[in-house]
C-alpha cells in the first residue's frame, strides 16, 4: 500500500513538472534552431521530437518509455537522459553519502550530548552552533570554505576540475569542502532534532523507572533513551536528505561539482524537458525513498509496529 | 454572537497572551527583539541611510570603511551600510509576504483536509505530498523559468513550494485539536465546517501556526537569499542581500564588508527568527522539531 | 539488609519539599513525619494535588528536577536518601526500593522486551543470562502473568493494560527490595482488573513480606491493601494511623469529609459534598414521559464483517424518561460511548431507531437533523480539560448555542447562576478554572441550550470524591427542575446507584441487564452484573475474599454469535456460545439476557450479605 | 548564473561568433600602459623571458554547451581546443600580419577572382598520414556546407563556391571567387577555417586529428580534457609538454581555481576590474591586460515601438556622461567611443561621435513630445561588465530625464530570449574585425547579427560601393562616410571598449593573445 502511494507520489510530481515545463512560453523546436531558423525547420523538428502530438500523448509516450529505462534524449546534448542524468547522479550521489555518513554521525552524536546535557554548557555551545547552522546559507558557508580552506590555506581544492565521467578516485579529493559546506546546514536539523527527542525520551516515565532501577548511566542512554529518541530524528534525517537536493544545487554551482544540481540548473534554463523530468522522477523518487527508509528505520526500532499487538 | 464578534473576542485575549508568551521566554525575548530591530532598520533605512542605495560614485568605488562611507562601497560606488539597510526592506517585504499566504492558505487547506478527512483529505495530503517531493529549488526555478523574476513572483513561487509543508503540519494539529470534546460539543450542535474551523480550531491551532510561520519565514529567507545569489532572484541594482552576496564575493578579500554586512544582517534577521520559533514553541508549548518534518 | 519487625523501615522525618516559582517558595509538601514498619503496608491518600506522589518520589531519592527538599530527611532502611552520592543513590536503589509505577504501560521501555527488563534490575546474577532468564519467568510466575514463558521475549505494547501492571510489578520485585513504592497502581484500570492486581498485590505481601507504600486516591483500595493509612490534604499530613482505626472513627474533619464523600453501593444516595451536608436520596420521576427511545440500535464499525465477531454494538433498546437519569454501565469497550454519539448524531447507525419525545427522529446523522432536535440533545463530556475550548472564554462558550438555538430569556450568566458559579466567571478561560467548576460551566452550556435530553458521558470519573458528589449533586438538581432525562453514562457503580434511577449494564455492545437501580443491585443479576458488582472495592468492605482474577481481560471485539460474555461466564454453557440469549423478564421494570435458569442468577443483594460487612 | 555554457538553442553560438572574424584588424596585446590600473606595474604586464621546457598547463575554461564539439567549423566548437590542434592556411602575426601557416606562399589574380595557395609538403597529420590540398579543398567545402551550419559559411559564401576549389596538384589549392575579393587570404585566417583531414566530418567532432602543435590526448564535451606535444609539428615546436583543460561554467569558480593554484589560466573571462584586483591581491596570479579587445555596445531595436524614431536614438546617444559610464564600470581600463562602433585603431576610424549632451538628449525628447522616457534595460551575468554598464549607465542618464530600469536576465538564455529582442540590451563583441565585415554583418540591413535591427538603404549602398573601390583612399572615405551615417542616425549606443582582463598564473611567462586566441608556442613556465 505504502509503495502503491510512493509510486503515486512520484508520478503525480511528474505530471506536475510536466505540465508546468509545458506551460513554459516558447518552443522547444524554435529554441533548438535558434534566430535563423525557417518555418520548415521548426516544423521538421517539431515532428522529430513528436511536439505536435498533444501534452497528454506526448506524456504518456514518454513514461512508456520511462517504464522500460528509456527517458529520452536530452534536447540540449542529443545524448541518453539515462546516462547523462547517471553520470551525474552518481557524482551526487557520492557527495551526497559522504555528506550523510559523517553529517548524519557527527550529528546524532551532537545531539545526543546536548539532549542528555539539556542547558549545561555543551548543550548550549551545541545548540548555538546548530542554531547558526540553520541561519546561515550553504552559499555563504561555502563560499567562506572556499575562501578560507582553498585559498588562504591551500588544503583542499576550490573548484571541482573533473568532469561528469569522473572516477570517484578523481572526485574524492574535491568533495570535502562541498561535503563540509552541506554538512553544516544538514546537521543544524539533525542536531535539534536529535536533541529535542532526547529530552523528550529522557523526560519519560519509563526512562525514569530505569533511573529508578538503578541503571547505568550508560545502560539508560542506549537501552531505554536512544531506541525511543531514533525514529523521530530519522524523519528528520529522510526529510533532510531530500532537501539536501536543494542545497546541492547552490553548494555544486559554486564549486563546479558535476553533479545533479548542476545539471538541474543548466537543464531548467535550457528548457530540456526529458532532463528535468528525469531529475524530477528522481528527486521524488529520492524523497519517497527516504520517507520509506525512515519507516522502515521506525519499523526496525519500534516494537509496536514491528508486532502488532495481538492477544497473548 | 456573530464571526466577528468571536473573532474579536480572540484576538482579544490572544494577543497579550502572545505577548505574555513572548516576554516569560528570554529566548523570544531575543528573537523578537532582532526580528523588531531589523523591521525597525528597514523602516528606518531612508532615514538613516547615508546614499541612495543604487547611486553609483564613480569616485568612491572599493572604498574602505571611512566616515562618509561607514561600510566602504562596492565597485561602482554604492554604499555598502545604505545598501545593507534597504536590503532590510526587501527582504522583509518579500518574505513576509510570501510566507503570510503560504502559511494562510496552508492553514486553510489543512483544516479543511482534517475536517472533511476521507477521500477528500487522502486526495490533498497526496496531491501536496507529490508537490513536497518536488525538490523546492527545482520547483522554484521551473516557476520563475515560466514566469521571469521579479518580487510577486518569487512570492508566488514561494507559495507553491511552501504551502504543502505548512499543510502537513497544520493538519497534524488540527487533528489533535479535532478530537477535542469541544470540537464534538459544537459539531452535536450541529455547526457547519467553517464555523468550527474559525471558532473552535484555528483558535488552539494558532500557537503551531505562529512558530510554523516564524520557521517558514527564516528557510523562506534563506531561499530567496539562494535564489538572488543564484542570479533568478532579485535584479540588479535591488539592494538585496542574497545578490549582494553574489556580487561581491569575488571581493572579499579587498572589500570584505561588501560581503560580510549582507551576510550579518541575513544571518541576525534568520537567527531572530530562530529564535522567536524556538522560544514561542517553548512558552506556547508547541513541538517545534514536528515542524521539521513538514 | 533486613531489619528487625520493631525498627521502621522508612523513616520519613519532618521533610518539606519545595519549588521556586517567580521568586516565591511553593512547598508541595510540609512538614510531613511519617514511619513506616517492617511488613506494613502503608496507604498515602490524598486528592490531586495534595502531594502524595511527591512522597512516594521522595523515597526513592527521586524528585522534579526543579523540586527540592527544603526540610527534613527520608530514611530508608537505613539509608538517608538525600545524602547519598550518585553512586551510592544507584546502590541503594538496586538493593532497597522498587516502583510499581501507576501506568506500566508508560513505564516500561516500549523497545525492549519484558525478559530483559527483568534481567536488568537481577544485577546479582550479572552475565548470567540462563540465570537470569529463569528468574525472569518465575518474577512473571509470581505475577502470575499468563503463558510466562513467550513473554519474556515480548514487548510490552503486547499485553493489555492489566498485564503490564503485573509485568510492572514483577520488575519491581526482581531486586527483591526491602521497599516496594506503589503509585496509584490501579487507577485506570477497569474495576474486574483492578480487584485481580489488588489481589495478586495482597497475596505477594504475604509471602515475600516486603514492606510497601502504596499511594492511591480510592479509599476502598486504601481499605482493602493497607494496614496503615497516612491522609494528605495540601501536603499537609492530617491524619496518620491504622487503616481500619482511622477509617472507622476519623479525627481530622478532612478525613472525615473525605471519606463521607465517597459514594457507596450499600448505601443509596448522593454522599454529602461540603462538610453539613446530607446524603441525598434521588427520587424518580413520577410519571413516565420517554424524551428518548432507542430500539434495536446496531452500530458497525467493521469495514466489512470479519468471521467471528459480531458488529460493535447490536440490538441495543433503551428508554430514558422526562427527568429520569438512565445509568448506562459497562467496562471500557462495551460501546457506552458509541451509543451516546449515535444518540447523539456524531455516528451513523448500521440498524435500528432512535426517536426523541416519542416522534422525532434521531437515526440520522447531526448534518441532517432540525435544529430544535439538535437544541433537545445535548451532551456533556468526561474531561472537562477537552471539553471546554481552551481559547474562548467560559461566557463565550455558554453563549454559543444559546445564540445559535436562539434560546429566548437565557443568558449566559443565568445558566452559571443554575450551576452555582459567579456571574462573573463568563470572563475566564477554561485555564483559569479548577477541574470541578469546568465541569459545571460543561454542565452550563449543555442546559443554556434548554434540552429534553442530556448525554453525560462519564462526567465525574475524573473528579475528586467530594467535587464528585457536587456534580452529582448539580445532575439530580437539573433532571428535577427542568425535567430533562439524562443518560448517565459511567463504569461506576457506586455512582450509579448514588444517582441513577434505573441502569443499563452493557458488555461489549449488548445489554445484558437492565433495571431500577433497586432491582439490579439487590436481586437477581446477570453474571456480569454480579462480576462488575463483586469487583467493586467498598470502603469498610471485608476483603477477605475477593473474586478470582484470572478472565479479568475483556475481549477486543464481541463474538459473531451467542452470548458475548459467554467467554468469561463462570456458568456459561454451550448455547451460550451459539444461541442470542433470551431475556428474562424478572419484573416489568428488570429483564435480563441469559440463558440460564432465572435461579442459577442468584441475587445480587445475597452475594452482598454474605459477603460483606456494613460499616 | 555567470558563464554558465551557451547552447545549440542558439543557432549560431554568439560566443563562436564574438570572435569570428577575427581578423588582420586585430590589436596586438598591449603589454603595457594600462595607466588607470589600480597598480599599472602589475595589471597588463605578465611575465617574460626564458621559459623552461616542458610543463603541464591547466586551463579553466567556461563550457560552451554540453554538445560541445572539434570541429572547427561548428558554432559549438570547444575554441581553446583548436589552435592546439589544428592549423590554418595562414594566420594572424601579433603584429596582425598575414603569415604562412600551412600555405607557404599565396598568389591573387589581378582581378582578385582567382587565388591560389601553395602548400607546405612537410606536414602529417597526428595519425600519421600526409597532409595534402584534398584536406584543404574538403575543409573548405565541409565549412560551407549547410548541415555544418558554419558561423564562417555567411562570411565566405558570398564569394566561395565550394565546387570552383580545385587541387591541381598534391600541394597547390585555387579558389575561383564569384566575385572580386581582395582580402579573402585573411578571411581563412578565421579559426573556423582550421584545415581538417578530407572526409573526416563524421569523426572531427571527438578525434581532433590536425596538423598542429598539440595532439589530443582526451576530451569530453563540457567536461575536462587534455592535449600533448606533437612532436611531428611542422613548426617551431612549443615550450609545454601539455595542456589540461578543465570546464568551470561559475566565473567565480574559475576565478577561485586560479587562486587555489588549481589552474595556471582562465580562458574566455574577462575580470572585472574588482575581480581583477582581488587576482592581483594573491602571490599566486597575475592579470594580463589586452588595450581595447572588447566593445560594449548598448543595441537599441530600431524596429521596437521605444527606437523606431531616430531622434529618441540620439537622445539616448546624448544622455550619457561615457567618462562616468567608462569610469564606473571598467575604473578606467577602456576607451571612450563617442557611440562609433569602429575602434579608434582600425584603419578607416572616422573621429566623430555624439558627445555627452544631456540638454540636447532633453530637447530631442521634447522635439518628440516627450518630458522624460522610461525604459528597461536588460542585462545578464554572461560578461562581467554588463552589468555594470546597465547600471552606469542607468545612473547618467537621469539628468537627463531617461529613467532606466535594469533587468536581469539568465545568462543562458541571454542571446535567444534578450539580444535581438528587447528593445534596449547590454551586450559586447571582440573587436578585430575588418571594417567592411564590422559594418556589413552588424548593421547592414537584414544581416543576421544586426542586433539594433537597422535598416538604411543610403548606410547598405555605401558599404556596397566600399566594396567595389580598389582604390583604397576611395574606399577609406567611403567606409567613413557610412561611419557617419551610422552614427548620426543612431543605430548603436557604444560607450566604451574596454580592455580585456585575463587571469593568470604568475609562474606563468610568454603569454600572449592574439585577439581571441593566445599563443600556443612559446607560452611556458617560468624558470622560477
Amino acid at each position: 500500500m505504502r509503495a502503491a502511494w510512493s509510486i503515486f507520489t512520484v508520478l503525480l510530481s511528474t505530471v506536475l513538472v510536466f505540465t508546468a515545463i509545458q506551460s513554459l512560453p516558447g518552443d522547444t523546436a524554435s529554441r533548438i534552431l535558434g534566430q535563423n531558423a525557417t518555418p520548415e525547420a521548426v516544423a521538421t523538428v517539431r515532428l522529430q521530437l513528436g511536439l505536435d502530438e498533444p501534452a497528454l500523448s506526448r506524456f504518456l509516450s514518454w513514461l512508456g518509455g520511462a517504464a522500460h529505462g528509456d527517458f529520452g534524449t536530452s534536447l540540449v546534448s542529443g545524448r541518453s537522459v539515462g546516462e547523462e542524468v547517471g553520470g551525474a547522479l552518481v557524482n551526487t550521489l557520492l557527495l551526497a553519502s559522504i555528506t550523510i555518513a559523517i553529517g548524519v554521525t557527527i550529528a546524532l552524536v551532537l545531539g545526543m550530548v546536548s539532549g542528555l546535557m539539556r542547558d549545561k554548557k555543551p548543550d548550549v555551545i551545541i545548540s548555538t552552533l546548530a542554531l547558526i547552522g540553520m541561519s546561515i546559507p550553504e552559499f555563504v558557508v561555502a563560499t567562506l570554505l572556499v575562501l578560507v580552506f582553498s585559498i588562504y590555506i591551500p588544503l583542499f581544492p576550490a573548484v571541482v576540475l573533473a568532469g561528469q565521467e569522473a572516477t570517484i578516485a578523481e572526485l574524492l579529493p574535491s568533495v570535502w569542502l562541498p561535503a563540509a559546506a552541506l554538512i553544516c546546514v544538514l546537521s543544524a536539523y539533525v542536531i535539534r532534532m536529535m536533541r529535542t527527542s532526547v529530552i523528550d525520551v529522557a523526560e519519560s516515565e519509563y526512562v525514569r523507572t530505569a533511573v529508578l532501577k538503578g541503571n547505568s548511566t550508560a545502560r539508560i542512554v542506549f537501552k531505554h533513551v536512544l531506541p525511543s529518541a531514533m525514529p523521530p530524528t530519522l524523519n528528520v534525517i529522510a526529510m533532510n536528505i531530500a532537501w539536501l537536493i536543494g542545497g546541492v544545487v547552490v553548494v555544486e554551482s559554486i564549486f563546479n561539482y558535476p553533479g545533479i544540481g548542476t545539471l538541474m540548473i543548466r537543464s531548467v534554463q535550457t528548457q530540456d524537458l526529458p532532463t528535468i523530468l528525469l531529475i524530477t522522477v528522481l528527486s521524488a523518487f529520492t524523497f519517497v525513498i527516504c520517507n520509506l527508509l525512515a519507516d522502515l528505520g521506525a519499523f526496525m526500532l519500534n516494537p509496536r509496529l514491528r508486532y502488532p499487538r495481538s492477544a497473548v | 454572537m456573530t464571526v466577528a464578534e468571536a473573532s474579536v473576542q480572540t484576538r482579544s485575549r490572544a494577543f497579550p497572551r502572545l505577548v505574555r508568551s513572548i516576554a516569560r521566554s528570554p529566548t523570544a525575548c531575543v528573537g523578537f527583539g532582532l526580528i523588531f530591530l531589523h523591521v525597525l532598520l528597514a523602516l528606518a533605512a531612508p532615514l538613516l541611510s547615508p546614499y541612495d542605495p543604487i547611486a553609483n560614485d564613480a569616485m568612491a568605488t572599493l572604498s574602505n570603511p571611512t566616515g562618509a562611507h561607514p561600510l566602504g562601497t562596492d565597485a561602482l560606488g554604492r554604499d555598502i551600510l545604505s545598501r545593507t539597510l534597504y536590503g532590510g526592506q526587501y527582504a522583509l517585504v518579500v518574505s513576509l509576504v510570501a510566507t503570510t499566504l503560504a502559511v494562510l492558505l496552508g492553514s486553510i487547506i489543512a483544516g479543511i483536509a482534517a475536517f472533511k478527512g476521507g477521500i477528500v483529505d487522502d486526495v490533498i495530503t497526496r496531491v501536496l505530498d507529490s508537490v513536497l517531493a518536488v525538490p523546492a529549488i527545482l520547483a522554484l526555478l521551473v516557476v520563475i523559468t515560466i514566469f521571469g523574476s521579479g518580487p510577486q513572483i518569487i512570492i508566488l513561487a514561494v507559495v507553491i513550494v511552501f504551502t504543502g509543508g505548512v499543510t502537513r503540519i497544520v493538519r497534524a494539529a488540527v487533528m489533535d485539536v479535532l478530537p477535542n470534546d469541544y470540537i464534538t460539543a459544537a459539531r452535536a450542535r450541529g455547526e457547519g465546517m467553517f464555523s468550527i474551523l474559525v471558532r473552535e480550531v484555528f483558535p488552539n491551532v494558532l500557537d503551531i501556526i505562529l512558530v510554523e510561520f516564524a520557521m517558514r519565514a527564516s528557510w523562506v529567507m534563506l531561499l530567496i537569499s539562494s535564489l538572488s545569489f543564484l542570479g533568478f532572484g532579485a535584479n540588479p541594482p535591488t539592494p538585496d542581500w542574497g545578490l549582494m552576496v553574489a556580487e561581491n564575493r569575488n571581493l572579499l578579500s579587498i572589500a570584505p564588508w561588501a560581503t560580510l554586512a549582507p551576510i550579518v544582517a541575513l544571518a541576525t534577521l534568520i537567527v531572530g527568527l530562530n529564535l522567536a520559533a524556538d522560544g514561542l514553541s517553548k512558552s506556547l508549548g508547541v513541538d517545534r522539531m514536528k515542524d521539521v518534518l513538514g | 539488609m533486613n531489619n528487625a519487625e520493631t525498627a521502621p523501615v522508612v523513616h520519613i522525618d519532618d521533610l518539606s519539599v519545595s519549588y521556586l516559582a517567580g521568586g516565591r517558595q511553593v512547598d508541595v509538601l510540609k512538614n510531613v513525619t511519617l514511619r513506616v514498619q517492617s511488613g506494613h503496608i502503608l496507604g498515602v491518600v490524598g486528592e490531586s494535588g495534595s502531594g502524595k506522589s511527591t512522597l512516594a518520589g521522595t523515597l526513592l531519592g527521586s524528585l522534579r528536577s526543579t523540586s527540592f527538599i527544603s526540610n527534613g530527611s527520608v530514611t530508608v532502611a537505613g539509608h538517608d536518601v538525600f545524602a547519598l552520592d550518585p553512586k551510592a543513590l544507584r546502590q541503594f536503589r538496586i538493593e532497597h526500593v522498587a516502583l510499581v509505577p501507576q501506568n506500566a504501560g508508560n513505564a516500561l521501555t516500549p523497545t525492549m522486551k519484558i525478559g530483559e527488563q527483568i534481567s536488568e534490575v537481577l544485577h546479582s546474577r550479572k552475565g548470567d543470562k540462563k540465570a537470569q532468564r529463569a528468574r525472569a519467568l518465575e518474577l512473571l510466575e509470581l505475577v502470575r502473568l499468563p503463558n510466562p514463558a513467550a513473554a519474556l521475549d515480548r514487548y510490552p505494547h503486547q499485553f493489555s493494560g492489566g498485564q503490564q501492571q503485573r509485568i510492572g510489578i514483577a520488575v519491581a520485585l526482581a531486586s527483591d527490595p526491602t521497599v516496594l513504592v506503589l503509585d496509584e497502581p490501579t487507577t485506570g484500570l477497569d474495576v474486574v482488573t483492578q480487584t485481580a492486581v489488588l489481589g495478586l498485590l495482597g497475596d505477594l505481601q504475604q509471602t515475600l513480606k516486603v514492606s510497601m507504600i502504596m499511594v492511591s486516591h480510592d479509599l476502598g483500595v486504601i481499605d482493602r491493601m493497607c494496614t496503615h493509612v497516612a491522609v494528605l490534604h495540601d501536603g499537609e499530613l492530617v491524619e496518620f494511623g491504622p487503616t481500619r482505626e482511622v477509617l472507622a472513627s476519623p479525627v481530622h474533619e478532612y478525613t472525615r469529609g473525605l471519606i463521607s464523600s465517597v459514594p457507596r453501593i450499600d448505601r443509596p444516595g448522593i454522599p454529602p459534598a461540603a462538610e453539613h451536608d446530607t446524603l441525598v436520596q434521588r427520587m424518580p420521576p413520577a410519571q413516565s414521559v420517554p424524551v428518548l427511545t432507542v430500539t434495536d440500535l446496531t452500530i458497525d464499525y467493521r469495514r466489512k464483517p470479519t468471521p467471528g465477531s459480531g458488529p460493535t454494538v447490536q440490538g441495543v433498546n433503551l428508554t430514558v424518561n422526562a427527568g429520569e437519569v438512565v445509568a448506562l454501565v459497562g467496562e471500557s469497550g462495551s460501546g457506552k460511548s458509541t451509543i451516546a454519539n449515535a444518540i447523539a448524531g456524531l455516528q451513523k447507525i448500521e440498524r435500528g431507531s432512535i426517536t426523541l419525545n416519542g416522534g422525532d427522529d434521531l437515526s440520522s446523522t447531526v448534518a441532517k437533523r432540525s435544529k430544535p432536535l439538535r437544541q433537545a440533545v445535548q451532551l456533556i463530556f468526561q474531561n472537562a480539560d477537552t471539553s471546554l475550548n481552551p481559547r474562548k472564554s467560559v461566557g463565550a462558550a455558554i453563549q454559543r448555542p444559546i445564540s445559535l438555538f436562539g434560546i429566548e430569556g437565557a443568558t449566559a450568566q443565568r445558566a452559571l447562576t443554575e450551576v452555582h458559579l459567579p456571574e462573573s466567571y463568563s470572563e475566564r478561560l477554561p485555564g483559569q478554572l479548577s477541574g470541578g467548576q469546568r465541569q459545571r460551566v460543561g454542565i452550563a452550556r449543555a442546559i443554556a441550550a434548554a434540552p429534553s435530553l442530556v448525554l453525560a458521558d462519564e462526567i465525574v470519573s475524573a473528579l475528586d470524591v467530594s467535587v464528585q458528589s457536587s456534580i452529582l449533586r448539580l445532575v439530580d438538581d437539573m433532571s428535577r427542575d427542568k425535567d430533562i432525562g439524562f443518560l448517565f453514562i459511567t463504569h461506576d457503580l457506586a455512582v450509579v446507584r448514588a444517582i441513577a434511577d434505573r441502569v443499563v449494564v452493557l458488555y461489549l455492545g449488548r445489554i445484558v441487564e437492565e433495571g431500577s437501580v433497586a432491582e439490579v443491585f439487590s436481586e437477581h443479576s446477570h453474571p456480569y452484573t454480579r462480576l462488575l458488582l463483586e469487583c467493586v472495592i467498598e470502603l469498610g468492605g471485608d476483603h477477605s475474599t475477593a473474586p478470582d482474577g484470572a478472565a479479568d481481560e475483556i475481549p477486543s471485539a464481541p463474538p459473531e454469535a451467542g452470548c458475548a460474555f459467554a467467554s468469561r461466564c463462570p456458568i456459561v454453557r454451550d448455547v451460550c456460545r451459539t444461541e442470542t440469549p433470551p431475556t428474562i423478564q424478572v419484573s416489568p421494570s428488570h429483564s435480563i439476557e441469559c440463558h440460564a435458569h432465572p435461579s442459577e442468577l442468584g441475587g445480587a443483594s445475597a452475594i452482598l450479605h454474605d459477603q460483606r460487612i456494613q460499616l | 548564473m555567470a558563464g554558465l555554457p551557451d547552447t545549440q538553442n542558439f543557432g549560431f553560438s554568439r560566443r563562436q561568433m564574438l570572435v569570428g572574424g577575427a581578423l588582420a584588424m586585430f590589436v596586438p596585446a598591449l603589454l603595457s600602459g594600462c595607466a588607470t590600473a589600480a597598480d599599472p606595474n602589475t595589471i597588463g604586464a605578465p611575465r617574460e623571458g626564458a621559459a623552461k621546457a616542458g610543463g603541464t598547463l591547466r586551463i579553466a575554461r567556461p563550457p560552451a554547451s554540453a554538445s560541445e564539439t572539434l570541429d572547427p567549423a561548428s558554432s559549438l566548437c570547444a575554441y581553446e581546443y583548436l589552435g592546439a590542434l589544428y592549423s590554418r592556411l595562414v594566420s594572424l602575426s601579433p603584429t596582425g600580419e598575414l603569415v604562412p601557416d600551412l600555405a607557404e606562399s599565396w598568389d591573387q589574380s589581378a582581378d582578385a577572382m582567382t587565388w591560389t595557395f601553395n602548400l607546405r609538403s612537410d606536414v602529417g597529420w597526428h595519425d600519421g598520414s600526409s597532409f595534402t590540398a584534398n584536406d584543404v579543398v574538403y575543409t573548405i567545402q565541409h565549412i560551407l556546407d549547410e548541415a555544418t551550419a558554419s558561423p564562417q559559411a555567411g562570411v565566405l559564401s558570398p564569394f566561395v563556391d565550394g565546387n570552383a576549389i580545385t587541387a591541381p596538384t598534391m600541394h597547390t589549392v585555387v579558389f575561383q571567387l564569384t566575385s572580386p575579393n581582395a582580402e579573402f587570404a585573411s578571411l581563412l585566417a578565421g579559426y573556423n577555417c582550421y584545415i581538417i583531414p578530407a572526409g573526416s566530418a563524421g569523426t572531427i567532432t571527438t578525434s581532433g586529428i590536425g596538423t598542429g602543435p598539440f595532439k589530443l590526448a582526451s576530451f569530453s564535451p563540457a567536461g575536462p580534457g587534455a592535449v600533448v606535444r606533437n612532436e611531428a609539428y611542422f613548426g617551431q615546436a612549443p615550450v609545454l609538454d601539455a595542456i589540461e583543460f578543465s570546464s568551470i561554467a561559475d566565473t567565480q569558480g574559475r576565478v577561485n581555481a586560479l587562486l587555489a593554484d588549481q589552474v595556471d589560466f582562465i580562458a574566455q573571462t574577462n575580470l572585472d576590474f574588482a575581480t581583477a584586483s582581488t587576482v592581483l591581491a594573491s602571490s599566486l596570479a597575475t592579470v594580463s591586460s589586452v588595450k581595447n579587445a572588447q566593445w560594449y555596445p548598448v543595441p537599441m531595436l530600431n524596429s521596437s515601438a521605444e527606437f523606431s524614431e531616430p531622434d529618441i536614438r540620439r537622445a539616448l546617444c546624448h544622455a550619457y556622461d561615457p567618462e562616468l559610464v567608462a569610469k564606473l564600470a571598467t575604473q578606467g581600463n577602456s576607451t571612450i567611443a563617442h557611440n562609433n562602433p569602429v575602434p579608434p585603431s582600425e584603419a578607416y576610424y572616422l573621429d566623430y561621435g555624439l558627445e555627452y549632451d544631456p540638454d540636447k538628449s532633453k530637447s530631442l525628447l521634447k522635439g518628440q513630445g516627450l518630458s522624460s522616457l522610461d525604459l528597461s534595460i536588460y542585462t545578464s551575468t554572461y560578461d562581467p561588465l554588463l552589468t555594470p554598464t546597465a547600471l552606469a549607465l542607468q545612473g547618467s542618464m537621469k539628468d537627463a530625464n531617461i529613467n532606466l530600469t535594469v533587468e536581469n536576465a539568465s545568462a543562458d538564455s541571454y542571446y535567444t530570449d534578450v539580444w535581438m529582442k528587447k528593445p534596449l540590451m547590454t551586450t559586447y563583441w571582440y573587436t578585430g574585425r575588418p571594417i567592411d565585415q564590422l559594418l556589413n554583418q552588424i548593421f547592414r540591413s537584414g544581416s543576421s547579427y544586426n542586433e539594433t535591427a537597422y535598416s538604411n538603404p543610403v548606410f547598405d549602398q555605401t558599404l556596397d560601393a566600399a566594396r567595389a573601390t580598389v582604390d583604397q583612399a576611395q574606399r577609406k572615405t567611403l567606409y567613413q562616410d557610412a561611419q557617419k551615417i551610422l552614427i548620426d542616425d543612431g543605430g548603436s549606443l557604444t560607450p566604451f571598449f574596454a580592455d580585456r582582463l585575463t587571469g593568470l598564473s604568475s609562474k606563468v611567462t610568454n603569454y600572449s593573445e592574439n585577439g581571441f586566441e593566445f599563443d600556443y608556442i612559446n607560452i611556458g613556465f617560468g624558470e622560477s
